[in-house]
């Protein structure tokens, strides 16, 4: 088995490096092929994986060792167990699929080779996160995939503002690492192991206060790449990537990085339930507060983005509440339907010519029917419709909620759920339905290619579908997770699902019936809400104005004033000291003797008044 | 009684009054007749130690340093005269080669 | 007491003599005073009982070596007043006199190491001529006979030095006398 | 093999002797190849160096002046072998890279004796010796920035060459005093390291002698506030000079430490642990800060070398196998990656003649290959895991943690302001559409700079992969160095700390 382990994880790499070597030729139609056919292989092997685990359990292989110095121990190591190989499953799968959509998407774009490279990388390092039997490998992959991402946001590099968001993204999820960083240390320092079966069986003997602070840290980790509040900004930027990357690295697997880590440090979480409320509210806070702000917005993919953001809140819920299974269920199907989402908005955009202004689009339905339904069957998962993935996922987490007796979560998340429906609808409305805008821009909209269109269909399926295998999860991964019963009572939990559901399908409603009589009237735009929201609540501003500006302004003074002005200038001054009083007592040498008589006199006194007041000890 | 501190104090105030001399006079031959007073000064001082501590070595050097003396004037002396030969003058103004 | 009066007439003596030296414009009067001086220094050397240095004092310095500058005065010119624009002198007095001060102080000082041993003590019974005679031809033979090499030198030195080109400056000298004149 | 150090210490200096006779146009070719057959030597040192033995291997012992101790005493150790390396793979490396025309003869010749006395500071166990050594590398350093460097060299390398010479003026008088006191204490002369390292010195004595070697290495380091040199000796030297400045001289200052002051004095260093950590954590966010304000693409890559060294320096002070034996690799990889950004950078001056950042913008597109290398120097330059500027980094801060976490966390701001300006320098000079007409016809890597950079790219991939061999071979020493610190502390306090930072578990 461990040769699919193998082939699993260097499949990408192994993609990676070969199409590297002509990632500055012209495209070549082979690499894409190339790299989908390996990413494919990753993923076969990932499914036998699946069935080999659920046979026999865990998988555990150690290539070499990495790190050694002091106590100090880290080998390259890789477990295949129900947590992880969930993940590589969604992972290979989606990449599989967005790698195949991306032949087609980045046909007529003269770096497509170059941008393989990069994707199958991503996937490598994704996969490397996911399958490391100890924290210092989770963070190679999770450096990893910041690196992709940069590189990927980036890809576009002329624009100016693709290179700004890749470096925001890169930077943002930086300052989150050193806390995850520290977090490793305290643990190394405590159990002198980064193995998570050597942690976890050891990290109940710690003092509770220390695995509060291990817990506080690594969930800052899981802030910075899940893009919780208040480093999330970076997440909305890093929509200027290609499409495909969106839906690969800014929905479905990378910022769904933060959550893993708080599923797999379960045992260190479920020691200290504080620690979990407060990442559950920080969730429920980020659910409804990116929600709101996807109900405004007009850029085509920032919505799906804040969409994104407003889900990660959702499985952070889960996850802090200790329904560890829940919110790895939400997580995979999270990434079938928004990946799709996502891709379906990457071929509106390839119609619209990379228009991204909603209110420049509609009646798109005419034109490309297939990715209409494609989106729409995708919104209506997201938005939580039974029997869609979504449905089945996020009703759990709302139970979840109301379980543990945080109502104000659970209303939290069911304002949400409303919410989530409504802007889903908004997007799906002012895309395909209604006045057909576009055509005042000379834009004729075409539908993608075929084979595009099909490699979509198994994400649909699986958005459709996904929720019916609840139970098979649930057996499966509660092997290794803490299992979570809901203990509602019947009646109540149908009350529940109503109002959830209810919630959902008014949200939905209101937005087909709004904009299908043409949408809000301009006056709203005026109002504070509206320009709050519209500003992401002057977030971004405010971390221009305080913090970059700052910054800037900072470096800048040490630079000019302490640098130049005060060290550099003391160091020189000690030098001009110097030489000026040498070039000052120049003058002494006038070459008169009695002037030199003079100072020999002076010396004469100094010397004798250093007798009277220096005595040696006698 | 006269003690070694009060030929001490002697010495100090001849050796001054040479420095003052040193300092004060240009005319070269000034100037080696106050050299011939800082070198007396001395003498006195040493003598005097002599004296009081009982031991000859005081006086050893005075006696060298008279030696010195004459030496000193002789050669002295005859670059004076060799310069005053060269420059019509003893002033130690005409004797700035050395200005830095 | 014959000794205390002594020592401060010679005291003033010597040291008005040698402020008249210091002080004077006059080069003839300077080394006048400079040999009343040199002689009254001698009566130190008499009172502290070192009469042969004080016999050299005098023979040396008032006899050969004031005899020396005399004959050199007589190349320059002394008659006349000796010509120094003297610059800044209250420096020079300034230091002169401060320098007085701190070594007085420092003199005048308690000595912080009491128990001095001679080196060579004088010997009993025998007169200062004697004793010097003792440890100058022993101990300090060598360093004798290296200041006699040195006055020879210093001899030779000394006539070379004031008979080069004799001719030649005369006739400098006689220009340079000629050039006074038109002025 | 029983002579194999004196060959390393002197074949580039008997080399560049004979350089004088070679033909002018063969003297870039002869240069080359001596530095290539010096780095095969040290290759084989490191071949015949047994990775088991911790102690001082293929040790030289001749007596020169036995009366007072001073010898010609040659050692190689875990810590200094990949130092000696280091040096003989980057001077290979600039020598292949150089391209200047002008005086080519006597700028290799400089570089071939500034190779000897590298190599002999690092090789050297004698401390007299090993202070001329040190004080040597400085004459030829001073040629090559005096003479081949930009408009105002001169200043720059007067200033190097005063700031780094007066530092460590000191330093001598702190070898003498030791010197008097193994005298004092043995009644025997010895200038021999080794010999020193039994000595236990009181507390009092420890400070002082401490102070005196720290204000030597804390210039070469260059610890802030005597940083300022460096900017100026990096901005104004030709690439070469550069390279092997940022590469291997900052090295001597942080090897210092190592051999010198934690070992000598294992009580001062204690004792002065937390003023030189924030000096060290100074030096990391300043630096960092300094560095992206700034316009000249090679002051960026000099200021961020303070910041980079500030980490080793604390990594050293850590006081525990992890913290030390990571510095030592940081050094190692900080050689590596620092002195390709300076190549780099220069491949970009000599086709444009200017380093500020404003001037270009977009040469990702013209220059590919170049910006490939780039991003990749630059990504282990930022600790990018898997590259090996991480593994330093990593063991560096997590040894300090253990000492103190604030002041880790404070000094792991480094990593973020690390990106800050480094993707600031790559997204202003690599990103964003061509604004300067001139920039479009650049042309990418020729075959000369990429024989060049391309063994550094796979070096820090390598090590980053795989830095296993390199890392047990340094613990090892590093290890015997500890517990000889900690038998000969004289403060129970001392020996405290070294056992606690040393052990896992407990309390903080």
């Amino acid at each position: 088995m461990e040769k699919y382990v193998y082939i699993a994880l260097f499949a990408p790499l192994l993609s990676s490096l070969f199409v590297a070597l002509f990632a500055t030729r012209p495209k070549i139609l082979f690499m894409g092929i190339l790299a989908s056919l390996l990413i494919g292989a990753s993923m076969i092997s990932s499914f036998i994986l699946l069935f080999y685990v659920n046979a026999h359990g865990a998988l555990h292989v150690k290539m070499m060792d990495w790190i050694s110095a002091g106590n100090l121990e880290i080998p390259f190591g890789f477990v295949v167990d129900q947590v992880s190989v969930i993940m590589m499953v969604t992972v290979t799968f989606v990449s599989t699929i967005i790698h195949v959509y991306s032949i087609g998407y980045m046909d007529h774009d003269k770096s497509f080779n170059r941008f393989f490279s990069y994707l199958s990388a991503f996937v490598f390092s994704m996969l490397i996160l996911v399958m490391s039997d100890n924290f210092v490998g989770l963070f190679i992959g999770w450096e990893g995939v910041g690196l992709c991402s940069w590189l990927l946001i980036g890809f576009w590099y002329h624009k100016p503002s693709a290179a700004w968001a890749a470096n925001e993204a890169f930077i943002m999820n930086r300052i989150a690492d050193l806390g995850m960083l520290m977090g490793l240390f305290l643990i190394y320092w405590q159990i002198g192991s980064f193995q998570y079966d050597i942690v976890f069986a050891s990290i109940k003997f710690l003092d509770i206060s220390i695995v509060t602070t291990i817990g506080i840290f690594l969930f800052i980790g899981a802030m910075g790449k899940s893009a919780q509040f208040p480093l999330h900004t970076w997440l909305a930027d890093a929509m200027e990537g290609p499409t495909p990357v969106s839906a690969l690295i800014h929905a479905a697997t990378m910022v769904t990085a933060g959550v893993y880590l708080v599923i797999r440090c379960g045992d260190i979480y479920s020691l200290i339930p504080h620690i979990g409320f407060a990442i559950a509210s920080l969730g429920a806070f980020v659910a409804v507060f990116a929600a709101s702000m996807a109900l405004v917005n007009n850029d085509l993919k920032r919505i799906i983005a804040y969409s994104t953001l407003s889900q990660l809140g959702y499985m952070f819920v889960a996850a802090g509440l200790g329904a560890y299974w829940i919110a790895l269920f939400h997580l995979m199907t999270h990434a079938f339907f928004k990946s799709l989402l996502f891709l379906g908005a990457g071929n509106v955009m390839h119609a619209m010519h990379d228009e991204l202004n909603i209110k420049k689009m509609g009646g798109l339905y005419g034109s490309m029917k297939a990715t209409a339904i494609l989106m729409s069957v995708a919104s209506v998962a997201l938005a939580g419709i039974y029997p869609f993935a979504g449905f089945f996922s996020k009703d759990m987490i709302l139970e979840v909620a109301f379980n543990e007796g945080a109502y104000f979560l659970w209303f939290a998340l069911f304002i949400g759920a409303g919410m989530t429906a409504f802007y889903s609808f908004r997007l799906v409305m002012l895309v395909f339905f209604g006045e057909k805008e576009h055509t005042k821009y000379g834009i004729h909209p075409h539908e993608a290619q075929p084979f595009v269109i099909y490699a979509l269909m198994p994400l649909g399926l699986l958005a459709v579908i996904a929720g019916f295998f609840e139970h098979a999860f649930r057996g499966f991964v509660t092997k290794l997770l803490t299992n979570y019963d809901i203990q509602i009572a019947h009646g109540t939990e149908v009350l529940l699902i109503a109002a959830t559901l209810g919630i959902a399908i008014s949200g939905i409603s209101f937005a087909i019936y709004m904009y299908s009589r043409g949408g809000f009237s301009k006056t709203l735009e005026n109002r504070f809400c509206y320009k709050l929201l519209i500003n992401q609540y002057f977030i971004p501003k405010l971390y221009e104005l305080y913090i970059m500006k700052p910054f800037g302004a900072i470096s800048n003074f040490l630079w000019q004033k302490i640098d130049v002005k005060i060290i550099d200038f003391s160091v020189d001054m000690v030098a001009k000291i110097l030489y000026t009083s040498g070039e000052k007592s120049r003058k002494m040498q006038s070459g008169n003797l009695s002037d030199m008589l003079r100072w020999m006199v002076v010396g004469i006194v100094i010397l004798l008044a250093v007798a009277i007041f220096y005595r040696p000890i006698v | 009684m006269i003690t070694l501190t009060h030929y001490l104090v002697l010495s100090g105030i001849l050796f001054s009054i040479g420095l003052a001399g040193v300092m004060r006079r240009t005319n070269l031959l000034m100037l080696f007749f106050s050299t011939e007073i800082l070198l007396n000064a001395v003498n006195v001082g040493f003598v005097a130690v002599s004296k009081y501590y009982g031991d000859l070595t005081g006086q050893m050097f005075a006696f060298f340093i008279i030696a010195v003396a004459a030496s000193e004037a002789a050669v002295g002396l005859g670059l004076l005269i060799l310069w005053y030969k060269r420059n019509g003058s003893v002033d130690l103004t005409s004797l700035q080669m050395m200005k830095g | 007491m014959y000794e205390v009066i002594a020592f401060y007439i010679f005291s003033a003596l010597t040291i008005g003599l040698f402020t008249v030296v210091v002080m004077s414009k006059n080069a003839l009067y300077a080394m006048s005073a400079l040999a009343g001086g040199m002689i009254f220094i001698s009566g130190f050397f008499f009172i502290l009982g070192a009469e042969f240095l004080g016999v050299v004092q005098i023979t040396v310095y008032s006899g050969a070596i004031m005899a020396l500058y005399a004959f050199g005065m007589m190349f320059f010119d002394t008659t006349r007043d000796v010509k120094e624009n003297i610059r800044c002198k209250k420096i020079a007095y300034t230091l002169s006199i401060l320098s007085s001060i701190l070594l007085i102080v420092i003199l005048c000082a308690p000595l912080f190491s009491q128990n001095i041993e001679a080196l060579y003590p004088s010997i009993q019974n025998a007169g200062n001529i004697q004793m010097i005679g003792l440890v100058l031809f022993t101990k300090y033979l060598v360093p004798f006979e290296l200041a006699a090499i040195m006055l020879l030198a210093a001899m030779i030195a000394g006539i070379v030095l004031a008979s080069k080109k004799m001719e030649m400056n005369l006739e400098i000298d006689e220009e340079f006398e000629e050039a006074k004149d038109v002025k | 093999m029983d002579h194999i150090l004196s060959l390393i210490i002197f074949f580039p200096f008997v080399a560049g002797l004979f350089g004088f006779l070679v033909n002018k146009d063969s003297v870039r070719a002869y240069g080359i190849s001596v530095s290539a057959i010096e780095f095969l030597l040290t290759l084989v040192l490191w071949v015949g160096f047994d990775s088991s033995n911790a102690g001082y291997q293929f040790v030289e012992y001749t007596a020169l002046i036995p009366s007072f101790g001073m010898s010609y005493y040659l050692g190689v150790d875990g810590i200094s072998l990949f130092l000696v390396i280091l040096t003989s793979l980057m001077t290979m490396i600039s020598l292949i890279a150089l391209n200047i025309e002008k005086d080519a003869k006597n700028l290799i010749i400089s570089v071939l004796f500034l190779e000897m006395t590298m190599v002999g500071v690092f090789l050297i166990l004698d401390v007299i010796l090993f202070y001329s050594f040190w004080e040597l590398s400085l004459v030829p350093m001073l040629y090559i920035i005096g003479a081949w460097g930009s408009a105002r060299r001169v200043y720059a390398a007067i200033k190097f060459f005063l700031y780094t010479f007066a530092g460590s003026v000191l330093m001598l008088v702190g070898i003498l005093y030791m010197g008097f006191l193994y005298h004092e204490a043995t009644g025997i002369w010895s200038f021999a390291l080794p010999d020193w390292y039994l000595l236990q010195i009181p507390l009092q004595m420890q400070l002082w002698l401490f102070g005196a070697f720290f204000l030597a290495f804390a210039i070469k380091v260059p610890m802030f506030p005597f940083h300022t040199w460096l900017p100026y000796a990096h901005g104004q030297a030709p690439t070469i000079g550069s390279i092997i400045l940022a590469a291997v001289l900052l090295k001597m200052g942080s090897y210092g430490f190592v051999r010198f002051s934690l070992p000598l004095f294992p009580d001062a260093s204690v004792y002065f642990l937390m003023p030189i950590a924030i000096i060290a954590i100074i030096m990391v966010i300043y630096g960092a800060m300094v560095a992206y304000a700034q316009e000249d693409m090679k002051q960026v890559i000099a200021y961020s070398s303070i910041s980079h060294m500030g980490i080793v320096v604390l990594g050293t002070f850590a006081m525990n196998a992890e913290g030390i034996t990571g510095s030592i690799f940081l050094m190692l990889s900080h050689g590596i990656v620092s002195g390709a950004l300076f190549m780099l950078v220069g491949v970009i001056y000599d086709r444009r003649h200017t380093k500020l950042m404003s001037e270009f913008g977009g040469i990702a597109s013209v220059m590919p290959n170049f910006a490939t290398i780039y991003g990749i120097m630059l990504m282990a330059s930022v600790g990018l895991p898997l590259s090996v500027g991480f593994v330093g980094e990593f063991l560096s801060l997590v040894g300090f943690y253990k000492v103190n976490w604030v002041m880790t966390l404070m000094a792991g701001s480094g990593i973020i302001l690390g990106a800050v300006y480094m993707l600031n320098l790559y997204k202003k000079s690599f990103f964003g559409p061509i604004t300067h007409e001139e920039n479009r016809t650049l042309k990418d890597l020729n075959g000369k700079e990429l024989t060049a950079l391309i063994p550094l790219v796979a070096l820090v991939v390598i090590l980053g992969v795989f830095p296993k061999p390199v890392l047990s071979t340094i613990d090892m020493s590093v290890k015997k160095m500890l517990s000889l610190m900690e038998q000969k502390a004289v403060e129970n306090d001392t020996r405290d700390l070294i056992i606690n930072v040393n052990s896992i578990g407990g309390k903080r």
